[in-house]
């Protein structure tokens, strides 16, 4: 067992916030990074100090190792906590970390390469005998052909180093395929500094279903119960929630524990979770990735569970042993829990990212309804990064229950002028088929037409007006008041005021 | 009569007020509120019918956004629609739907180009996208290089349709 | 069974609001009531429809059971929810709504009277075989001086239709005890218009241990992890936790059961809780009272289990079993829980309410924290009713951490210029006895001095000097600004507002 | 040098600001803060220091409560104590401590009354206050009757002392 003191964390937004929280309840000092678009944002506030750390492009700021090891020595740290994305996965600076004398609140480098290699990744569970999807590496464009025809299109190209959807193409016909890697590879090389890719099948009743493990330097590991995270847009999940909908009881245990048996053939600790494609109608699950950090959608699962997944990935950081048995867990698990990811998109024009200003910003509240944000009034949204303003997680016993808070928080969450996918999130929550929990990874396109540009006639149009009317008087009297206010400056009677 | 654009619907009512008592005619019904402070938001109480309603509001510029109930609304003054004009342009250029980065130009001006090839790859938010001519013609003048940043709806390429 | 399709909350405040959430949840209209005072209060926009019952005096408007029970007729409700106070524990009412052919949602009228009455109840405890407090009734003054001679003084002397400390008095020496009996029952007179209290010992290293339970209609039974409730100032709660620091697993499971015994013996069904004094110095527990409503504190109980009380309370009153076993709910048990009650009281004034408008109100969020909040910014104290301003409830998975977290959650509530009690809170979950779980309900008297008037220099006296005068600067630039715009009135150009 | 009361506590400083940058020199150590809007809260930044601070505020009138970090304080102009000279006089009265409504007055003009007797029953959010003399004396005057409802710090009773 070693003590961890002080932990640089090595992020921005929602999730640096997060983790800043969780270590300020351990009694741990939290040190901050930002860039210089960053030097006004939320996340500072909540670090004990912070630390410019470059420009504005990510490149030059929150993936520059070099730099942030040196303000994490600088800082006397003991530990770095990368949150996801940015370095979160990236294995030569976990090992940099190391190499510097500095705890790595993650998994060990080498694992981390291994799984980050998405071929290397299906290999190791193929070893574990867990399925995978039908597929294969591309040596020549001749081979690649000749694969894609024999698992039929359409066909998946995935970025072998990839996550998130990034260098993912849907190909549909042998004619696009050239094409579709070429720009996956640039896509994956942009996004990962890697342009291999790699075919997969693609499967039509596809569930994406994820497990949150957990596992110790002790060879102790634990499963929570799945995540379905089937409701994507642009391969990037939008909404997570646990448990799944589609598959029963036997079936997440069976996924669980395959999840711990493919963890530890990695040689993993810390805390990851590993993606599975569920086939609904053939009753069939694939592994499909490890991904090697804290995921954007773990809140889902603290909610149902009670545990603090970033407090555990301390502990096992300090060397210490979990605490508690798989049995202990499975009978604490209680309730339902959805998240719904706020991206800065507008949802009516293809997702179109929606920079600028966030004049106006409401949050929900309530019992049961967790905000994980990382904006307030005034934050810009920034075309540097990741366009997630927050993420709005709710818990209540049942499923029923968590979608009709979801959509009344939703409705409580109110952001101008930004845009945001909200309209879209608050139609999927009213869906039947999703109500329903009859939906796939191809939801969004199989019911757009329910979902997207669906102006209902309101209900309040006599409000509105009036409203209007009221706020143009305001604004009249306001500068009246103001005016006659201000020819006799109460506050100002002193007039010391220098400038 | 008056006339306000309701989430893109023209409306046309009537309204009077007293104090902070509002009464509007609409689809010839007459109601009439009382707006209050509320918190951060306001209350709009219609005494004859018992019902109130509580608003969030935001107003930028000559808009106003509203968050009543399960519903946001915007509410604009009435605006000329400006669209139809660009409507015959937007199929000779190519603008950036969103702010990014030019990662790549497939063309250099004096090239014929179809409908449906890729001209401009530009990066957002790190994912690819691939803005494509809409109709057959010659690339008549580029105005961003590779690696430039640009802006929302600017105007990147213009191609020559041959008309 | 049967369905309740639409309640109406006699309640104000927060509790209203709680109510309103989860009748929302359930797909159930919620009808809200209202006095004068009221009118522009929170808990009516939570409601559906919302009705004017009178003047602000409680007795002209949340006690006026003619008045509420009509309203319930009017909007075609099924059923009424009482919340707490007001009209929760009167029998009489709770008949009358049985007698309109409407639903209860609590436990039968009957069953509340024996209860309602501490007397009785330490009968019907007794008739359990579960140990009450030595004391009792008062016959005439020369027989109560024999009584507490006996006992020995301090000596309690409380209400036997009372409740959160109205009505009660600790009496030192005997030549107070006949002015003390004359106050306790004008007290009592004027809460509960019934002048009966008894006596009962003082027991100095006492305990407030209470248990929530449930009954259902069919004799199923579940209690919950006891709540600590020792923090208290004029012998009322201001700080509940779940579980206690005080006693162990084995002596909750015993007390739990202890209630149910109780419970069952009196009839009992709906939510309920089974309030107990543990003797610390002599580990014995002794029967209290039975609260037969739902209580201030079931926030704790709710976040350490997942249950939602008030949908339980549903599922009772329409006359459904109760789904979990005991054993069940015992292993979903798990993290720790606190409550800090924010009173609008001024702590270093001997907890002067503290009368007016709030006209800076900003309440913490994060992952754990909730708040059960009446008010909003503009809201204002009154004088008619309680000054509990709202409940903030923090959930993590050890005690430590909800210290922490409170603490963190209490420094992120601003509150003004409203006095509130947040700075006795402060100091209390900073005091090392309470960290280390050490204290009992003479906590607060004990170690008053740590606790009040506690000024400690100020780390931030540059940054707040700087603030005024940045304020000062800004008042004086904004009207500045605003008088130069009102010359070019952008927003009324079209200058057509009618007066 | 300028003064202010910081938690009732005389401060005096010396400022000067040049836009949003102050520098305050205070107990002979100066420091220089930039002043930025964050949220709808306040971020303080010491450049020299790399110290950030968040603030919320809330001005009434000349005051200025402040919340930073775990504190709260308030800010205010410097002002006479005035409470001094009510020490005297609050001896021979009884003032209501907070609103509420007079349940009961033990005495009646003219009579005599001890220290430590209760003369007013004040009830207050349902809970019963006893307003005891601080001096042995006789009642002077008697301001209020049953059932009157009284606000805060209203004259209740006066007592004379006999001095």
């Amino acid at each position: 067992m070693r003590k961890i003191k002080k932990v640089l964390v090595a992020n921005r937004g929602e999730i640096a916030i997060r983790i800043m929280k969780t270590l300020k309840l351990l009694g741990i000092g939290a040190v901050g990074v930002y860039s210089e678009a960053d030097k006004l944002s939320k996340h500072i506030s909540y670090a004990d100090e912070a630390y410019h750390i470059g420009e504005p492009e990510a490149l030059k700021s929150y993936l520059n190792m070099e730099r942030i090891i040196d303000v994490a020595k600088k800082a006397n740290c003991d530990a770095i906590h990368p949150g996801y994305g940015f370095l979160a996965e990236n294995h030569i600076f976990a090992k940099m970390v190391e190499d510097n004398g500095l705890i790595w609140v993650g998994p060990p480098h080498d694992c981390m390469r291994n799984l980050g290699d998405k071929i290397n990744s299906r290999i190791i569970a193929q070893k574990a005998n867990i399925p995978t999807t039908p597929g294969g590496t591309i040596e020549d464009l001749d081979k690649a052909h000749e694969l894609a025809d024999k698992l039929g299109y359409p066909i998946l190209i995935k970025a072998s180093a990839g996550g998130g959807g990034k260098g993912m193409r849907i190909v549909h016909d042998s004619k696009d395929l050239e094409e579709s890697i070429k720009i996956a590879r640039k896509e994956a090389q942009a996004a990962f500094s890697d342009p291999t890719v790699y075919i997969e099948k693609y499967i039509e009743d596809a569930h994406h279903i994820e497990i949150q493990f957990l596992l110790d330097k002790f060879g102790n590991g634990l499963y929570f119960p799945e995540r379905e995270c089937s409701v994507q847009r642009r391969y990037q999940k939008i909404i997570e929630e646990s448990p799944s909908p589609t598959i029963d009881r036997h079936t997440a245990q069976e996924i669980g524990q395959a999840a711990i048996l493919i963890a530890k053939t990695a040689g993993y600790y810390s805390a990851g979770t590993v993606e599975f494609i569920y086939d609904k109608k053939e009753k069939k699950y694939y592994f499909l990735e490890v991904n090697a950090r804290i995921q954007v959608e773990h809140p889902v699962t603290e909610e149902i569970s009670g545990v603090d997944l970033v407090a555990l990935q301390i502990d096992i950081a300090e060397e210490k042993p979990l605490e508690i048995s798989q049995n202990e867990l499975n009978l604490r698990i209680n309730g339902h829990a959805i998240e719904s990811r706020i991206y800065a998109e507008d949802p009516d024009n293809n997702f179109m990212p929606s920079i600028g200003k966030i004049e106006h910003y409401r949050e929900p509240t309530g019992n049961g309804i967790r905000v994980d944000s990382g904006f307030f009034k005034g934050s810009e949204v920034l075309i540097h990064y990741d366009p997630l303003i927050a993420k709005l997680i709710v818990k209540a016993p049942n499923r029923t229950m968590a979608i009709r808070k979801m959509y009344a928080a939703l409705s409580d969450y109110h952001i101008a002028p930004v845009k945001t996918i909200i309209p879209l999130l608050k139609n999927i929550f009213q869906h039947e088929k999703f109500v329903n929990g009859d939906y796939n990874t191809r939801f969004i396109e199989t019911y757009a037409a329910d979902l997207f540009n669906t102006k209902k006639d309101s209900k309040y149009v006599s409000e509105a007006i009036v409203m209007f009317n009221y706020l143009k008087h305001k604004k009249h009297q306001a500068e009246v008041d103001e005016y006659s206010q201000s020819l006799q400056p109460y506050w100002d009677t002193i007039g010391y005021w220098r400038g | 009569m008056e006339k306000l654009q309701v989430n893109g619907n023209i409306v046309e009512y009537e309204i009077s007020s007293k104090e902070n008592e509002f009464t509007i005619t609409l689809n010839a019904e007459k109601n009439t509120y009382s707006v209050f402070a509320y918190g951060d938001e306001y209350l709009l109480f219609n005494a004859e019918e018992n019902k109130f309603q509580v608003l969030d509001v935001y107003r930028d510029k000559n808009k106003v956004f509203l968050w009543a109930g399960d519903e946001e609304l915007l509410v604009e003054e009435e605006q000329e629609d400006i669209s139809a004009e660009n409507v015959e342009l937007s199929e000779n250029i190519i603008k950036s739907p969103m702010p990014g980065i030019i990662k790549e130009i497939k063309f250099e001006e004096g090239d014929m180009v179809k409908k449906g090839n890729t001209i401009i790859v530009l990066e957002s938010m790190k994912v690819l996208n691939e803005l494509k001519s809409s109709i057959d013609g010659v690339i008549k003048k580029i105005h961003v290089s590779v690696n430039a940043q640009v802006g929302p709806l600017e105007l990147l390429v213009e191609i020559d349709g041959g008309e």
